[in-house]
């Protein structure tokens, strides 16, 4: 087994080596070298046909139109585009907007900045297990409400979402939904059509494909437009300018092509390996399941281990690559947001670890990771001062 | 977040780490943090015939406090009590390169200590060897 | 030869093999797939280090410091993160940018978007050979001013603009100064130090490097801030969120990297073969050069042709991947506005055809490119109604 | 821009373009469009004995134009003066497939077609051979 292991498939999976494969001809290949934007000539129209092919792929995973999808840079900036666009394509409506407090930092940044420039935001709190109610989504809705916008699968805990009935709310409300699916895409089933989803964020790199390229699904029929977040020469009609990258757009159709075949084989090896770790780890004393145990996705196991400090657990599994709760970890300087809304206290979500799976991922690593995170706690326990019950 | 190899060191395998045993002389006992500030440090010193005979702690902490923890019961293993109150753990900062921003989490181990040697001064000889929840 | 032979290198150049090789294999390697910023687990790291060496090839083309460097979805994101951020973060100090009217549209409609937000653009026409002149750029300087964005190498006409004359006025008033250099960066020297130089956007794939990543140079001392346009995870010191695009950064900086040794040579190279297209095509009665003469850089020939309509001329020539400056071809749906600013009337912006050249570039496609374009123009005119002296 | 292949066919080789020369009968000329409207067309028509003998055109103008004035001159070709007044070029579209976009655009074929009846029913009969500038 190779050391560390990857635990860590919701921050981002390795690129499918079809796609590699794909990627690399489109790179290489002098003729398809040209701007797609190009239309006048023969190279230019040759690299677009490779775009549109791709935009048919991921458009299909989803069940919708091909020209309801425009690319972006990945779910960041489709989260934006979703949230501060639609704000800005709808204000005479109204400036309100509902979302939660335990969406990506993408959508909650992006109402935050809008709520600098004067719109009111709702933020809904998880109940202890991850969930949002639809019913507080429903009396969170005001007469001048605009958006909605909640995540599908949350990508700290992988709890699912209702969406179907939230969406049933908005519809008879009137009011569009936007739902971020970066983590659910490819592995959880997403029709928008029968789902009643207006607005859809997605990402290649979260599913086999590369870093650096998503889409935003924009329902023809009930939205049509968005402001624009960025100005330039009239790419993907008009509403992310900037010369399409073929190489990437290529990539994710493919990428998105092969879940849309993988899909059922995957969910279920990561849902075997996610319970296999689960039923080893809860052997611990103190340990605790971040989210709802039944409402979840497969590939996310989220725990957090009472008595042990973040950064130290943390750097005890420096032969695992997981994601942390602890501050010190990432780019932000605070404990997991998400699972301080879930209610738990700061040092419990610093004491959190997420543990995710993938195509790559195998028994074998998950037997290890299992008696290298009881070998930890163990360490770490021999000289805390916090009793836990039964260690 | 970047470790010393010192600090790995400690980690791996922290001196003096636990709880000391019954026995002579007078066993004295401090803490300093708490788990909300994120990181909280006991102390237990057995003091015999103007000495500190024996050095012992337990840390909920980052590893840099882990390792501070180490290095100073082994430091302080043999001095006097008043040395408790005198130790100044910044210094531990150059021999277990803790940056800047963590060297403030090294001050909960004087608090520690300083508590050891108030409880010997109180003469407080009960040492609540018992773990907290 | 190959057909069509490709004369489009300012649209979009094909990626170096070197650049490519190193794309393919950082998509390849398991160990390098992690989340940039997953800075906790060694995976993490070993692909935030690629990112970092990066950022340090991009800054040297440019005599940067690395962490001048923000890395984006390519020059129009730039762009608009340089104009728009800028106009935000400084909205307390001014209201009001300089700017010309040729432009790239990823600066043009940033600044027309900040004119609906109601800031005050002063737009700078340029002389009839394209170039805007110094004392123009003072003249226009108001007290609120707060930026001046132009362009170094125009992408339609080639001509130079005399950043170092413009860059000494912006100094001596205390504006910051923009620079577009996504068709100059690897083709022309740029020191942003020397040049006093304060935002700087940049293209990779303008460059042998991929479509789809780009860069703004932000001057530490001098800018330090500018308002982000989307909002997310903090990455870019949050100037631009998102999952960083490892293997995108990575061919981007061997890109710039290949780009600085290769610069004398490859400038040397599309200087001549330029040279030998206009000697060749100037023959033609009724042929203008766009731009000026002299102030040019050698990658771009733009010419109109009288008596010869637009999209004619362009279906003439199937076996050349040229630019055009009819309408049709390309996704903006008027007549060049570059030329029309320069003075052109419509039916000669129209009849415009722009070359570009690049390392691939021969000169035997040139000798074909003049006989194709003088047998093309033969046959139009033979039954044109407009009388062209000397034809 | 997608062409079709009969648009291709009359690009490639024009029928009946360019200028007639001196010779019996009457000749007129009648011209539609303009360079500033993107298309200028020129139509030269020799009529005899109340018949169109010959036709012939110049155009400036985009691809499906070009075509059109080839199809035009050829279908009118042995047509009375009076079918030059009543042709409608509409009726290329089918044949050449002009999307919708730019079938406005033939309508100065109509219009060039007319005045040449215009001129022949004025008795004009100097034809200004010679091109613009
Ligand atoms: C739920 C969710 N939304 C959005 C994002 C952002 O995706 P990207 O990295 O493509 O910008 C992520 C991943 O970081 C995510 O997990
Ligand atoms: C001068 C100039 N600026 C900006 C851009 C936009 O660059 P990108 O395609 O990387 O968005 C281009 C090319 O399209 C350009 O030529």
């Amino acid at each position: 087994m190779q050391l560390p292991v990857y635990f860590d498939y919701a921050a981002s999976t390795p690129v499918d080596p079809e796609v590699v494969g794909l990627m690399a001809d489109c790179l290489r290949r002098p003729e398809l070298a040209a701007n797609p934007a190009a239309l006048g000539h023969a190279a230019g129209r040759a690299a677009q046909a490779l775009v549109e092919a791709a935009r048919a792929q991921v458009a299909a995973l989803i069940n919708a139109q091909p020209d309801e999808i425009i690319f972006t840079s990945g779910a960041t900036e489709a989260d934006n585009l979703a949230v501060i666009g639609t704000a800005w394509f709808r204000q005479a409506r109204g400036r309100h907007l509902v979302t939660s407090l335990t969406e990506h930092k993408a959508v909650i940044e992006s109402c935050r900045h809008l709520a600098t420039q004067g719109w009111r935001i709702t933020w809904l709190r998880p109940d202890a297990e991850g969930l949002i109610a639809p019913a507080a989504v429903e009396a969170a809705l005001e007469p001048d409400t605009v958006l909605v916008s909640l995540m599908h699968v949350n990508n700290e805990t992988g709890v699912v979402h209702d969406i179907a009935a939230i969406a049933a709310i908005c519809r008879r409300h009137d009011v569009l939904l936007h739902v971020d699916a970066a983590q659910s895409a490819g592995r959880e089933r997403i029709d928008v059509r029968a789902g009643q989803i207006d607005l859809l964020s997605l990402s290649a790199h979260k599913i086999y494909g590369p870093k650096g390229v998503g889409a935003l699904f924009i329902d023809q029929e009930r939205v049509r437009r968005v402001s624009p977040l960025l100005f330039g020469g009239g790419q993907e009609r008009g509403l992310r300018p900037g010369t399409v990258a073929t190489h990437q757009v290529a990539g994710m159709g493919e990428a998105f092509r092969l879940a849309a075949q993988r899909l059922p084989d995957e969910a279920r090896h990561v849902t075997a390996l996610r319970d296999q770790l689960w039923s080893g780890l809860r052997q611990l004393p103190g340990i605790l399941l971040n989210g709802h145990a039944e409402r979840r996705s497969g590939h996310i196991l989220n725990v957090s281990i009472t008595g042990v400090e973040g950064e130290s657990l943390f750097y005890s599994l420096a032969d695992l690559c997981v994601a942390s709760g602890s501050a010190c970890t990432s780019l932000s300087n605070e404990a997991s947001y998400v699972l301080r809304a879930l209610g738990r206290p700061a040092a419990l979500a610093q004491s959190s670890i997420r543990f995710s799976f993938g195509r790559q991922s195998t028994a074998a690593e998950v037997d290890f990771a299992v008696e290298y995170v009881l070998r930890a706690v163990q360490h770490l326990r021999s000289f805390s001062p916090i009793d836990v019950p039964g260690a | 977040m970047d470790y010393s190899s010192e600090v790995a060191r400690h980690f791996a395998a922290p001196r003096q780490a636990g709880t000391l045993p019954p026995g002579p002389g007078t066993l004295v006992r401090g803490e300093g943090g708490s788990v909300e500030q994120g990181a909280l440090v006991v102390f237990q010193a057995r003091i015999d015939a103007g000495r500190v005979v024996a050095l012992a702690w337990q840390a909920y902490g980052c590893p840099h406090v882990i390792a501070a923890c180490s290095l100073a019961a082994e430091k302080l293993t043999g001095c006097t009590p008043a040395e408790l109150g005198t130790f100044e753990p910044l210094c531990l900062r150059g021999p277990l390169e803790v940056p800047a921003l963590k060297s403030g989490r090294l001050l909960i181990i004087q608090d520690a200590l300083r508590k050891c040697l108030a409880a010997w001064d109180n003469g407080d000889q009960r040492s609540p060897l018992n773990k907290r929840n």
